[in-house]
């Protein structure tokens, strides 16, 4: 075995992730919220009014971060659930199922904001605009993936149906990306561009930029949460589960 | 000792499968009934002005038509699952993508087919627009076999659990939306005057791909859901 | 600071976006703890269960 | 642990037909059964003994490559086990008969026949009459009693052309004559050169010759050290 291999098998058996994302975790949340704030004083404050739409323009720094998200989030899922299917590893189906619910609250973000958006700017809460449709699609994708995650009894085949929806999913994602659009250009009426062709200022680029960034690490904090979670599940008769379990009792009842 | 061919297991099977819908024929016509239901509904609901019926009427068949097929995809594998058949499926000496896709032509023969030939019928309930009278089957025909090949793989995830019906619908919805996009889109594309062989093309490509990709797909969740 | 919580007339629409986006991801945040509590005191159960069988067995 | 006690002498120069190595099974990290180890030569009917929830159903589906074990391995003739080498040689009855209620025996022997292949020198109506169901050709299999279906499903394994029998819980459901029949079956497949892993909670057991016999325990009486 080469050396890469070892330290992969190393790092990635339970009790060492374990550790090692306890470890990294409190970091990437505390990086995240720095970063998320710092983003937010540039966003509503520095950053001037937009002059076709006003200040309702400032719910694009959350938005858009919060859109690509919905978008990362599935990728690095069906990653996961590739590497889990193909080399049957536990981590990686942990990391996937972990990434799915996240996922999910950043999508129904994306979907909210825009329909909130959507209100003073079209005059209405929702409109069946080709992005917004895809996005709907996508939030049902992802809530299939929780569903069928927990339904099934066992952990590891549960986590295995649901890795198996999510690669079927990542093929539909385009697929349905391109039938939305065909379908909005056949019904013309309602398409309406949210984001003009108004230039841009850099000032109010970089907000964006940097929410975006915050809300990676945030993910990554979030992930590593409910991946500690999931091994703890997963590795339930395990020495160092049980020694956990019995300290967190004890922390209870001091 | 020998075991038969590839061939005499899939007559075999597709024999038996027809031969349980004949012994079962009482439930057959369940999704014509459920479509004819759904149909009827919607003139109650938004009154009567041909026009206005016209205006939707291939959406509401083709809608109709998915959710008939939707409730009967459940009896998919149920029944094997619960009598053990399903098993020995799984253990046959065949390849188990090839004996799935006999059943899941099976089923599309015996539930989406007749739906397909009652959907003329359907139209005419809502004043379906003369040029589309032969172009809703065709769109139909395109699209309910690739109902059939996504719904299988769905069913194959939840074939073990106790109640799936919400889930499996949950499932197979953002797989169903474009097949529906493209056949409803055609019929409503004619309809407007415009162009409407893209879709159906595109449809037609999507059920190649599916008849090939489907069943290996499907064999594989079925190796997930048993395990 | 009047005038930034009215933004420019819009405030109600990018407040009420901005504490949907807070409020989403705190409790994103706060679900894996209870998450965690409910696993671990399964695994209290599961090895309470274990030792009352080994007892018995003994 | 429960090791079970080497192949006897006059069985070890025949190839191991079945062979597993400190296989062992756990749902939810939660050991069902294991490590386990044991071989199944040619010739030979093994009992595998054990409680409720013992993990018996679990073993013969390891066995029959439905599942994956959790650590361990099986190998076929020497070789690792795969559901695709597996599935020629092997026949299995399990808890669901796998018989279709709304047909006639007969068609349940047909399909079968179909599926997996037809032994030579059988068909579907002479393995019908062997199991003592003759005349039962065209009753619909959901009219049958228990014990009958039973009787139905048992008919389907020997029909298979295939060595290894993994037969789940043979005795359940069978009167006396029943029983004798499992074990006539049993014999004539052994004697012609076949083997049979059959499972029972003990009631009723495999009498003609002394068995191996596979003991298996949940997890709780075994220090987990």
């Amino acid at each position: 075995m080469n050396a890469l291999t070892l330290w992969f098998h190393k790092t990635g058996s339970p009790p060492t992730a374990y550790r090692l994302a306890g470890r990294i975790m409190p970091w990437c949340y505390g990086l995240g919220l720095v970063l998320g704030l710092v983003a937010l004083y540039g966003g509503l404050v520095l950053a001037p009014r937009d002059y076709q739409q006003g200040d309702a323009y400032r719910i694009i720094f959350i938005h858009v971060p919060c859109a690509w998200m919905s978008l990362f989030a599935y990728f690095f899922m069906a990653a996961n659930a590739f590497i889990a299917l193909v080399w049957r590893i536990k981590l990686s189906e942990v990391l996937a199922m972990a990434a799915a619910p996240i996922g999910a609250a950043f999508t129904f973000i994306t979907l909210v904001t825009g329909s909130i958006w959507g209100k003073p700017m079209w005059g209405t809460w929702w409109t069946w605009d080709a992005r917004l449709t895809s996005e709907l699609v996508l939030l049902f994708l992802y809530l299939g993936v929780i569903g069928l995650h927990a339904a099934i009894e066992d952990r590891r085949q549960a986590a295995r149906a649901a890795g198996f929806l999510a690669l079927i999913g990542i093929v539909n994602i385009p697929i349905v990306h391109f039938s939305v659009n065909w379908w909005n250009t056949l019904h013309q009426g309602s398409t309406v561009r949210l984001m003009g062709p108004s230039k841009i200022d850099a000032s109010m680029i970089w907000p964006l930029l940097l929410m975006a960034l915050a809300t990676h690490v945030w993910f990554f904090g979030s992930v590593l949460a409910r991946t500690r979670i999931g091994l703890l599940e997963l590795d339930g008769g395990k020495d160092w589960v049980r020694a956990i379990a019995l300290d967190d009792d004890k922390e209870a009842h001091a | 000792m020998r075991s038969g061919s590839t061939a005499a297991a899939c007559a075999a099977l597709v024999r038996r499968d027809l031969t349980l819908v004949w012994r079962r024929r009482g439930d057959a016509a369940n999704p014509i009934l459920f479509a004819l239901i759904v149909v009827a509904l919607f003139p109650l609901a938004l009154g009567p002005e041909p026009e206005q019926l016209r205006r939707i009427a291939a959406g509401v068949v083709f809608v109709a038509i998915l959710l008939a097929g939707l409730l009967a995809l459940d009896t998919l594998f149920r029944s094997d699952y619960e009598d053990g058949s399903l098993e020995q499926l799984v253990l046959s000496p065949h390849p188990l993508s090839l004996l799935l896709a006999c059943k899941i032509a099976v089923h599309w023969f015996t539930t989406a087919l007749p739906l397909i030939i009652v959907s003329p019928l359907l139209g005419e309930l809502l004043h379906l627009a003369e040029p589309l009278r032969g172009l809703l089957p065709l769109a139909l025909l395109l699209a309910t076999p690739l109902l059939s090949l996504l719904g299988a793989v769905c069913v194959a995830l939840t074939v073990g659990m106790y109640r799936s019906g919400m889930l499996l619908a949950l499932l197979v919805l953002p797989l169903y939306v474009p097949v529906l996009i493209f056949g409803a889109g055609a019929c409503n594309a004619a309809q407007a005057g415009l162009p409407f062989a893209a879709p159906l093309l595109w449809l037609g490509a999507a059920l190649v791909l599916a008849l090939v990709l489907a069943p290996l797909a499907c064999a594989a969740a079925l190796r997930i859901s048993l395990s | 600071m009047n005038d930034f919580l009215a933004m420019g007339g819009y405030g109600a629409y990018v407040w009420s976006a901005y504490a949907v986006f807070f409020v989403v991801l705190a409790l994103e945040a706060l679900a894996p703890r209870a998450t965690r509590r409910r696993v671990l005191a399964d695994l209290r159960g599961r090895l309470k269960r274990r030792d009352a069988r080994n007892e018995a067995s003994a | 642990m429960p090791h079970t006690a080497p192949a006897s002498v006059e069985l070890r120069d025949r190839p191991a037909l079945l062979e597993a190595r400190g296989l062992a099974y756990a749902r939810n990290d939660e050991p069902v059964f294991g490590p386990l180890d044991f071989t199944l030569h040619p010739g030979e009917v093994v009992l595998v003994e054990g409680d409720n929830g013992a993990g018996k159903t679990t073993l013969l589906r390891l066995l029959s490559g439905l599942l994956a074990p959790t650590s361990g391995e099986i190998r076929l003739a020497g070789e690792p086990l795969t559901l695709a080498r597996l599935s020629p040689q092997v026949a299995l009855l399990s808890h669901a008969n796998g018989l279709k209620p709304e047909l006639t025996a007969i068609e349940n022997l047909r399909f079968a026949a179909g599926l997996l292949g037809l032994r030579s020198g059988l068909s579907p109506t002479t393995v019908l009459a062997g199991v003592g169901l003759a005349g039962y050709d065209d009753v619909p299999t959901r009219k049958l009693s228990a014990g009958q279906k039973k009787r139905v499903a048992l008919a389907r394994v020997l029909l298979a052309p295939v060595g290894l029998w993994l037969l789940d819980e043979p005795y359940a459901n069978l009167d006396r004559d029943g029983i004798q029949l499992v074990n006539r079956l049993l014999e004539n497949h052994a004697n012609r050169g076949g083997a049979a892993l059959i499972t029972s909670h003990g009631a009723y057991a495999y009498t003609s010759g002394t068995p191996r016999r596979i003991p298996l325990r949940a997890d709780a009486n075994r220090s987990d050290a």
